[in-house]
């Protein structure tokens, strides 16, 4: 019963307060993007609305810039922006990463330093963890942390930090015991303007600039802004790369049909089949797969929900990179001579995005665990095979 | 798996102790003789004992109306019974007579033909099939036999084959071509001009072949026409075909993942090399995608779903294509032992390539979920 | 790969070493912009230098007659010069002049016209290229650009588009549709009515659309007419484009293969990780299959083999096939840095699918060898 | 000029003596089957006729039986036999693999005692190699062979020994040292009539019984009957396993299309393709792949005879296995229902032979090595990819 009147109460804030010309809008181009978000009044005027009301970070406590709402009270609103097309302007790395993170692991201090202002994306954050020589095996790390009395001095090198450009902040894995591998390594906050830090754009095979080199030459920071015990830092990453991986698993899932292109550009027979039958095959078994994919991701949710096994989200990840990398190359080789373009009017807009998308999947399998640790994690994990 | 009810739950731990204790893998083996096909005496296929014994358990009757002696506890339930006694490749009608005849006569059968049936197929006492396919490919569309109208009645003409379980059978509902289409008909067994013989086949579980030699049939054989009930029924069985094929390609796996924890080469434990671990990660994930389309193609049934179609061509092109993989791998991975008679991999292959081709083969439901679905 | 003798020997190890020296893979990069994408100024997308270079050393006159300053060497010796230069992305226009253009002209040309442009193919002043496609996929039985006649001569309206190296080419050899079915005609680029305009693509080549607006060509710019001749000049293509993609692939494969010897993580070589020697392993055998259908349509070639079509379309399909897979795995085995545009995976990749498609996709050449093999 | 002679002698000769009855007949189906040899009269007619000739082993000097030939000439009677659809009734386990270690490792007493019975396939021989524990990692073996001063005493167990019930004589790789793997192997002769052996048939999942398990129970064994010197078994079985791989890269490898099959069994669209797209592909793409293998084994054989690489051996198994492997499993999709017969009339006896063979085919890729040893030394021969 209070659900529901709290229900109303969410459907009536948002259709006071939801700019209808976002309606439908992916908030997640607006992550990390600062010129598109500028470039929104609308977007701006949405987001103060909700960082005002504390519901982009809805559970939080109000202390910490949130609403101090349950977690069932949170899905509702979830639901309801949802159900609008709608979306979360808040949601950002540390909403979803740094937020959980600090309120398990801070300091007191700490949590009121930062949460407020992750909860209204006054400032944003990037995540400092691979290395150039530190990738699937994260915990190799070597940027130093040295401990000079009353401040650290950082140095090394970071790799593929997501919006490192653009971020106002960054939590970092840092090297503070070169004896040991996994317990040498602290979570440290470093303020991005502090001097020392430079933040490289990475151009990928995509075109896209998301990601960046993060240079640190002796960056002073100041010894309160470690996170947790000195040397217990992989832990909290481990627990951090949870949330990482449970929040991959919310990826959105849903893509267009293959079929109204195929007929397009490849043709129809007699019977309206797609006239390239080789083409037409493998399109219909990736459309299968994908579909017993969707199926697959509601059971899990469903079973996770009933407290059920829990560890296949390797599986899941792996399952759904094949799925939508195989899908995008299929696109592409559907529009034939279209789907090569780069630029320029000779090709549709649409052709030019599933050729960058089919780019940018490729990352899938690499990211958040290559298909080959998530193969080992689910062989040791679900499976149980013996270590070597 | 999907969340179970109270019910359910117990429901599911019966079957699996019981196939733990009354079933393995040895009795589907006793069906076979030395030489490795099916065993002449065995005449029926499957293991009538075990069938009475699990009738009485009541588990003959899960999709049968209490009206007639059933529990009406639904296809998801009877699904997870059929896919629990298919890891150890039970030879039993469960399928051909508790889910698709107990189906038939629920979406085709008037009163009297409910009256007449279902309380005999709920109980165990009578085992139905379907007689649907003529030649060596599942073409429900393309029926041969003919049912021609005679005064008060019908007449048969034609042949049937591989029927499941069909040597055991006493009755039959069979897919004719009549005049306006396909057209269902109930055929007891000892019906005049019908005759039978098995089919040695690779899992020795004998189906028969039916020959029609001018069967004549009264009106009130008649459980209906056209192709909406035909496909109706189809649906049942691509469904059930598919959770016992999920079963056995469960059990394959587990059987082969453990085999990988105690087989030691080179001094290692095989089921630590890397090569092999993704080889199993990926089998693991199939097996995860061939579930979620089984279940929901089995709720689909339950809720009345208008996507059943699609549904149940997902579950079956998906179960086909795991269980082929796996039963491969399980003799690859097993080495020369998974290729002798005397160890389950064979078994296991063997019944995997006829559950596969039973009611529709990979191709012929991806062209079908292809065209429900504008591909 | 197969066993050449000592003139193939010899000019094999000049091309090497040559690629070595003068094409590392940085002069395809040049052809991109910051972005990844093709540079507005880079209008020819090949390197013009270049191609004069080799030229000079014989290489654009490797199947031209003897009579016409051509070494007359055979298509065997051109596909592996193609698949040398193809293993550092070469931006040269070699396939489209030397192989398409000299073959088109060798096959249907008259005495007339071989002297008036084979000498330049040969010595490379000139470029010639085949204009065949016109939208998104390759299909040379249905064209669409007209050639009508007209008195003393032809009239075309119409578009080509992609046509490679097409903003560099000095002649066009056009597929256009006659009364009388496919026409093939040669058209200078300077030609009253046709313009071009660069299309910038993910590999930066550049390739161009030929817009054709009330062209005139007298009769002496008929090559020939009928399907024999286009399908001859394009069994050609497929083959010289298939070497490409083999030289691309093993390249591909090879640099991967250096980065599992050099790169560690969790303490170890990644090469020693089994899962990747059986992926390196598996992908080798593809290229085996590859480099052998690629070179016995290159033999085909040279020895008038009537199996020519058959063996093109396996050859082109194979290497489709391969380049396909193996550019995929080198994204994947080199991980974060292979998505970089500082890596070298990605511009092997983005080349592989322009040459997949290019002459045909998988698709297109499974099919027409199926009906060539009465599948 | 005297090869064209020598050429023209065999052709008489062949045309005097081979049975035309026999043309075409695949002579493996003889090998080891003692049956199907008693009831072919012709059969023994043609044994004996080459055996006299000393022509099923050309190259063994005639001391030995042989006929003391070139390896040119013994390869122009090779051609002969195959032009006019003849074959070589003596080929054995004993020709292709006992005779050349022998030759090679053998004393020449033992030479002197077994090769002339080789030769006339008088005696038959099996191949002791491997055991329950000892499979892929055939090193591991544990057949004991212990010193009894005058005699060897052989106790354990082989297995996936091929016609060891209808051999005479077997050769095996047995312990002799416990303490190293490699270096504790010996290679010894064991006359199968010896009082403690014992071979049983296996049944395979395909019906056959060609292979045995052979149990040997403190077997007392000849000290001459070791060849080479004690534990120096392995280099011996190492030697012999090359020849064992050169025979199976010389595996029949043309198959019948399916084409014609596929076209009566699933029918034919308007324009006469198999109807059936979705398996048409497949087996386009199967059959694809069997053109490119077979252009593939041309090639390896001509390079080889130029010098080339030649480490290409496990490439091509692994390559043949998959192919045929997937033809097998086409075959029998194609077939439907009627290639899921065991036995009786219902099921054409093409269909019948098809299942068995698609069941038979499984071992491709286990037998003479399995898929994953090949893939094992693709990565270290071919590839250089370090160990661990």
């Amino acid at each position: 019963m209070e659900d529901q009147q709290f229900r109303q109460e969410v459907r009536d804030w948002l259709s006071a307060n939801f700019p209808p010309a976002l309606t439908g809008v992916n908030g997640l181009i607006f992550q990390g993007d600062a010129h598109a978000a500028a470039a929104s009044k609308d977007f701006q005027v949405w987001r103060k609305a909700m960082a005002d009301k504390g519901w982009g970070t809805p559970t939080w406590d109000k202390a910490y810039g949130g609403a101090g709402l349950s977690t069932a009270q949170a899905k509702i609103i979830a639901q309801e922006l949802s159900a609008i097309g709608a979306f979360n302007p808040i949601r950002s790395y540390g909403t979803m990463m740094l937020g959980p993170t600090l309120l398990e692991f801070g300091t007191e201090e700490q949590r009121l330093q930062h949460l407020p202002r992750i909860s209204t994306h006054e400032l944003r954050w990037c995540q400092g963890f691979s290395e150039p020589g530190a990738g699937s095996d994260l915990a190799s790390l070597q940027m130093k942390c040295v401990d000079a009395g009353d401040h650290w001095v950082v140095s090394g090198q970071k790799i593929w930090t997501s919006g490192a450009d653009q971020a106002d902040w960054c939590f970092a894995l840092v090297r503070t015991d070169t004896s040991v591998k996994h317990g040498g390594i602290s979570f440290l906050l470093i303020d991005m303007t502090s001097p020392g830090v430079e933040a490289r754009p990475i151009v990928l095979i995509s075109g896209s600039t998301h990601f960046c080199e993060v240079f640190f030459n002796d960056v002073k920071v100041p010894k309160g802004n470690l996170v947790g015990a000195v040397n217990q830092g992989w832990n909290i990453a481990k627990r951090l790369l949870q949330f990482e991986r449970s929040s991959l698993s919310e990826v959105k899932t849903d893509v267009t049909p293959l079929a109204p292109i195929a007929h397009a550009m490849l043709g129809t027979d007699a019977e309206g089949r797609i006239a390239d039958a080789d083409a037409r095959a493998r399109i219909v078994h990736n459309a299968m797969r994908h579909a017993a994919y969707l199926q697959t991701v509601r059971r899990f949710n469903e079973e996770a929900r009933n407290g059920g096994p829990g560890n296949g989200v390797s599986t899941l990840k792996n399952l759904w990179s094949g799925i939508v990398q195989r899908r995008a190359e299929l696109l592409v080789e559907v529009l034939g001579a279209d789907g090569l373009g780069w630029s320029g009017n000779a090709y549709p807009a649409d052709a030019r995005e599933a050729t960058r998308a089919l780019l940018h999947s490729k990352a899938f399998s690499i990211y958040g665990g290559s298909y080959e640790i998530q193969n080992n994690i689910t062989a040791k994990r679900s499976l149980g095979l013996p270590d070597r | 798996m999907a969340v179970l009810n109270e019910e359910q739950t117990m429901l599911k731990d019966m079957v699996s102790q019981w196939v733990r204790d009354q079933m393995p893998v040895s009795v589907a083996r006793g069906l076979y003789d030395h030489s490795g096909g099916g065993r002449r005496d065995a005449i029926t296929g499957f293991d009538k004992d075990a069938y009475a014994e699990i009738a009485a358990m009541g588990w003959s009757g899960i999709l049968a109306p209490e009206a007639h002696g059933g529990s009406d506890f639904g296809a998801f339930s009877l699904g997870f019974v059929l896919e629990e006694l298919a890891r150890t490749l039970s030879p039993l009608p469960l399928l051909s007579s508790a889910m698709i005849a107990v189906s038939a006569l629920r979406l085709g059968g008037n009163a009297a033909q409910q009256s007449a049936w279902l309380t005999g197929l709920a109980d165990g006492s009578i085992i139905g099939t379907l007689a649907v396919d003529e030649g060596a490919h599942h073409a429900p569309h393309a029926l041969s036999l003919s049912a021609a109208r005679v005064e008060n009645g019908w007449r048969l003409d034609g042949i049937k084959r591989p029927v499941a379980d069909g040597m055991g059978a006493g009755l039959f509902i069979v897919a004719a071509r009549g005049d306006d289409g396909a057209t269902l008909l109930l055929v007891p067994a000892d019906t005049a001009g019908l005759t039978r013989e098995p089919l040695d086949q690779i899992d020795a579980r004998r189906p028969a072949m039916l020959r029609f030699d001018g069967v004549v049939l009264g009106d009130d054989a008649m459980l209906g026409q056209g192709e909406p009930l035909l496909s109706a029924i189809l649906d049942r069985a691509y469904v059930g075909q598919a959770a016992e094929l999920l079963g056995l390609a469960t059990q394959a796996f587990e059987t082969t993942l453990d085999y990988l924890k105690t087989r030691v080469q080179f001094g290692q434990l095989i089921g630590s090399f890397q090569a092999l671990q993704h080889r199993a990660s990926d089998m693991f994930g199939e097996l995860q995608l061939t579930r979620s389309a089984v279940e929901a193609a089995l709720a689909a049934i339950d809720a009345d779903d208008p996507q059943l179609p699609s549904l149940a061509s997902l579950a079956k092109a998906m179960a086909n294509e795991t269980a082929h993989r796996i039963t491969c791998e399980m003799v690859q991975l097993h080495g020369g032992i998974g290729m002798t008679h005397e160890h389950d991999a064979g078994l296991y292959l063997k019944r995997s390539r006829v559950a596969e081709q039973a009611y529709g083969s990979s191709s012929f439901h991806r062209e079908r979920w292809a065209r429900l679905n504008g591909y």
